[in-house]
């Protein structure tokens, strides 16, 4: 079950971990993109977790659309408006909710996956983060409970490290053309982290990668 | 690298407030990271940004006869919806805006999300996307081509028919007819570091080279041996001229770009070959621009925009600006 | 370093040819690497020059408002007698030549020697010494202060005079009084390397910075670790402010010169500063110019020059001028 | 005895000793100066040298005055219009001799200092080339014969290395105060050459000496 304070507590563990990683994300930007995806990533949830510190919201969309207003003033770059879409989906669907079941979890994450593809006209298969997206919220509608949400983990931690091997068609990494292969593409490395820190303030004890780049 | 900075997160914040100090005809709207012209015009209005790092872009065109608006992300980081939304709002003169991107997915999905959220205020809100680099394919990688120093001729040219009283559809046709016409390629000697990761962008050997380079810091199309000035000159030239349907006869605009490192006399060396080489084809070069233009902080390297003139783009290229970084009576 | 060139004895030769290519108001003297404008005027003449490496000095001040011509030695080497001896007689209208000399032995020596042999040939000839450079303490070593960029104010100066019609002498007495009144200083983050020697012209630690540097590659005065760019502004301004005798009241036109491979974002960066410190001494900046004005090939690094004003020097500081890198309304 | 030919051997030796010497007075010149002096006076000699090859001159002063003007017209910086000095005043004093005697190349090389003195405002001391030239030309006038060439070499050698230890107060080097202490003024090497190759020319089995930075 995702409540309030869940998605507060995810808000503000996947900030830090982003904090964390922040090199790693930039390096792997660094290679096939402009270095600086880490940077944008741990300024933007930065921005959101103040922002809604100490707050107290009505229900799950309204803090949902505080986070993607965050994000969208303060990441810029590709994964401002795609991260910021995430939430505004996700504000859509629980809307007037104070907690959701893993139904309706997995109902938000297909619009937010819905409205990736839409903001950034990519297919899966392009290595970009729909390439995580996709399966894992796939992964979680297959199985709407807490195993499902292990499984949407994996999937994201196994589409996140697959990006290797492909080369990038959309984003930035495109221009590399088959240069782009043989490093991940740091926004799915950015997602795939997304899913292990919900998961974990979901339904905790998820083990979490040691994202190398 | 070393860098000439304070705190790197003040790096952009503090470039613009040495911008506005030095140039008394621009300000800076309070708050955001947007420059303005201190004096606006009741006019069409044209809007450009992008991330910061490839100064004299955008600011530095912000003027008489170019931008009203200049919008500055983090470097390498297209501005946030928000800031294209302020820079909007402060230029419309109830003539509409249009926005000049250039085409990189994280700026064309921010300066999009700032059209609707303006058109949704009743702003008359147009958008052209600038994709010059010919170094990337289109056909085989389907984001298009990006959008490299090519732009400030579309600042130049449709900044003089806004300038002219021109009304809005008329100033993004003209803009359009320039990115359909202009067409650029560069290269890297060295990369460049962004202040924030203090890492170089890319290790390059000694004797190697970058060849199809962006201007953010990205590694080019492929690397290759450095070879002397006039054959890297050729292989860029050769597939600008490709791509381009300039042919004999024709009449051109040239920038030969510097990215930040490359000293001035070796640009006028480079351009030297392009000039032997147009005259050679009996390309007649209209006008000329060296130097600095659409830099990437301190990489070492250069690209060449060329631009197919017709009577129309010729009269607005030739029509006076005064904006920092370019200037003509 | 990779060079972006040729051959490197053809650098300087290139350079110009791609600098007449480019810019259709200057022409190059068949033969010689002087570069004079392509329609004279009837006025006194103003002829500067020095070593190759500086660009866009010499060369790119030619033209209205500025010089008459410009003579380019090999990198970093002053130009030969016979070289200057060609420009004067080139631009000669009768009514005089000043030539503007940057104080070093060798540039002071072949000036001087093509002076007399003008003199001889019964060309009204005059020359004024620029020696803005504080870092080198006038009184310990008798070679005196160094020409900078503190130079590119006397060629805009002394050139509105000539443009204005005033005669030899007193285009003499203007540019003499901007030389009185120009303090500068600069510092530098890494060498450069001349194309010649393939070698770089000195060897930074990661941290190190050099300080007092000329424009020739040559070490500072002294080594210190890299600091804030406030700290080192302060340590230039400080400096320039004493030597300057510039106090609260009066107005400046400040110069905040990239030397080559720094980013103009950092020059803003470190001209946000010299505003603030200015600001605060109640200094009023009558006219800022931050860019490359005289640089010394790749070097990163900068220098500010401070020229205090007065009604003359700011009327013609404010003149029209049209050049390549130096142009206004 | 100079000849119109050992003062042609001269120069031809002078100019393929300065190209092998040329990046060791670079090296130097980079230390202290700008890094152009080995360049500079390779490019002077080589054109002087050229200049004279295959042509026939009338007296001493004709074949100076050629190479006088062919350095003024091919070095620029600090050192072509010294060295230019230097053949100019050879040129005035050698005048309408095909051969001089020592005691003739003495009042040569004494009016060739006058001259440097006049055009470089410099005095002995100051780690320039007239710190070679002063001692070296005094030698030659207190002993003006074939030994008197030699000590010449030898006060030329010995002032050269001297200039390592002190501070440059005149030319390029005056900028970095005492940071060019621990260098040898490059303009006092290549004028030790001079000395070497004009003894070598003149009076023949001069040893020279391995310049190194
Ligand atoms: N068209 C797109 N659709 C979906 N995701 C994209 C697209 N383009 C880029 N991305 C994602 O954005 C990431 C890069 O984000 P970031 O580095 O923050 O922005 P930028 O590329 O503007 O510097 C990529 O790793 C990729 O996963
Ligand atoms: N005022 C002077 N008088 C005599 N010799 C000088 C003077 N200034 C410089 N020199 C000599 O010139 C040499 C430098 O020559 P060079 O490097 O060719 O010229 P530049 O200093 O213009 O680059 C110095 O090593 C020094 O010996
Ligand atoms: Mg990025
Ligand atoms: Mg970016
Ligand atoms: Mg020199
Ligand atoms: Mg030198």
């Amino acid at each position: 079950m995702l409540t309030l304070e869940t998605l507060q507590a995810f808000i503000q563990a996947y900030a830090a971990r982003l904090a964390e990683l922040c090199t790693v994300l930039d390096d792997l930007d660094n290679r096939i993109g402009d270095g600086d995806h880490g940077t944008n990533m741990a300024r933007g949830f930065r921005t959101a977790a103040d922002r809604i510190t100490g707050e107290t919201f009505a229900d799950l969309g309204a803090l949902c659309q505080a986070v993607a207003m965050a994000l969208l003033a303060s990441v810029g770059g590709a994964s401002g408006p795609l991260y910021a879409t995430v939430f505004m989906r996700f504000a859509q669907s629980w809307k007037d909710c104070t907690n959701v079941d893993f139904e309706q979890v997995a109902r938000g994450l297909a619009s937010a996956c819905e409205g990736l593809r839409a903001r950034g006209k990519a297919e899966v298969g392009e290595k970009t983060l729909l390439d995580v997206w996709t399966p894992a919220s796939e992964a979680l509608a297959a199985q709407p409970d807490e195993n499902g949400m292990r499984a949407a983990v994996a999937s994201a931690t196994k589409a996140a490290l697959a990006s290797r091997d492909i080369p990038a068609t959309k984003g930035r990494a495109a221009y590399l053309g088959e240069r782009s292969v043989g490093t991940c593409d740091p926004g799915s490395i950015s997602s795939a982290v997304f899913f292990e820190e919900l998961a974990d303030a979901t339904v905790g004890g998820v083990t979490k990668t040691s994202w190398q780049t | 690298m070393k860098k000439l900075m304070n705190q790197p997160d003040q790096y952009v914040d503090q470039m613009l407030e040495g911008i506005v100090a030095a140039h008394p005809k621009l300000k800076r709207i309070a708050g955001t990271q947007v420059i303005v012209r201190a004096h606006p015009k009741a006019k069409v209005a044209l809007v450009s940004g992008g991330g910061s790092g490839h100064e004299p872009a955008h600011a530095g065109y912000v003027g008489e006869g170019m931008l009203d608006a200049a919008v500055s992300g983090s470097v390498f980081t297209s501005p946030t919806p928000d800031q294209v939304l302020s820079a909007i709002r402060a230029v419309d003169q109830g003539q509409g805006v249009l926005l000049v991107i250039k085409n990189y997915t994280g700026d064309v999905m921010n300066f999009e999300m700032a059209a609707d959220l303006a058109s949704m205020e009743g702003i008359a809100i147009e958008k052209v996307i600038v994709a010059d680099d010919v170094a990337v394919e289109n056909s085989t990688y389907t984001v298009g081509q990006r959008g490299i120093a090519g732009t400030v001729f579309v600042h130049k040219i449709a900044g003089a028919a806004a300038e002219a009283g021109m009304d809005l559809a008329t100033v993004k046709r003209i803009a359009e007819k320039v990115i359909a016409n202009v067409h650029s390629m560069g290269m890297a000697l060295s990369p460049c570091t962004v202040p924030a990761s203090g890492k170089p962008s890319f290790v390059l050997g000694e004797d190697e080279v970058e060849i199809g380079i962006g201007i953010h810091g990205e590694p080019g199309t492929h690397r290759e041996n450095l070879r002397l000035a006039d054959e890297i000159v050729d292989t860029l030239l050769d597939r600008i001229l490709a791509h381009s349907g300039v042919v004999t006869g024709d009449q051109v605009a040239v920038m030969l770009n510097g990215l930040g490192a490359t000293p001035q006399s070796e640009l006028y060396i480079a351009y030297r070959r392009v000039a032997e080489r147009l005259g050679a084809h009996n390309i007649a070069v209209h006008k000329a621009l060296v130097g600095e233009y659409m830099t990437s902080l301190e990489m070492a390297g250069f690209s060449i925009s060329l631009l197919k003139l017709d009577d129309e783009l010729m009269s607005l290229l030739d029509a006076p600006a005064d904006t920092p970084a370019y200037r003509q009576r």
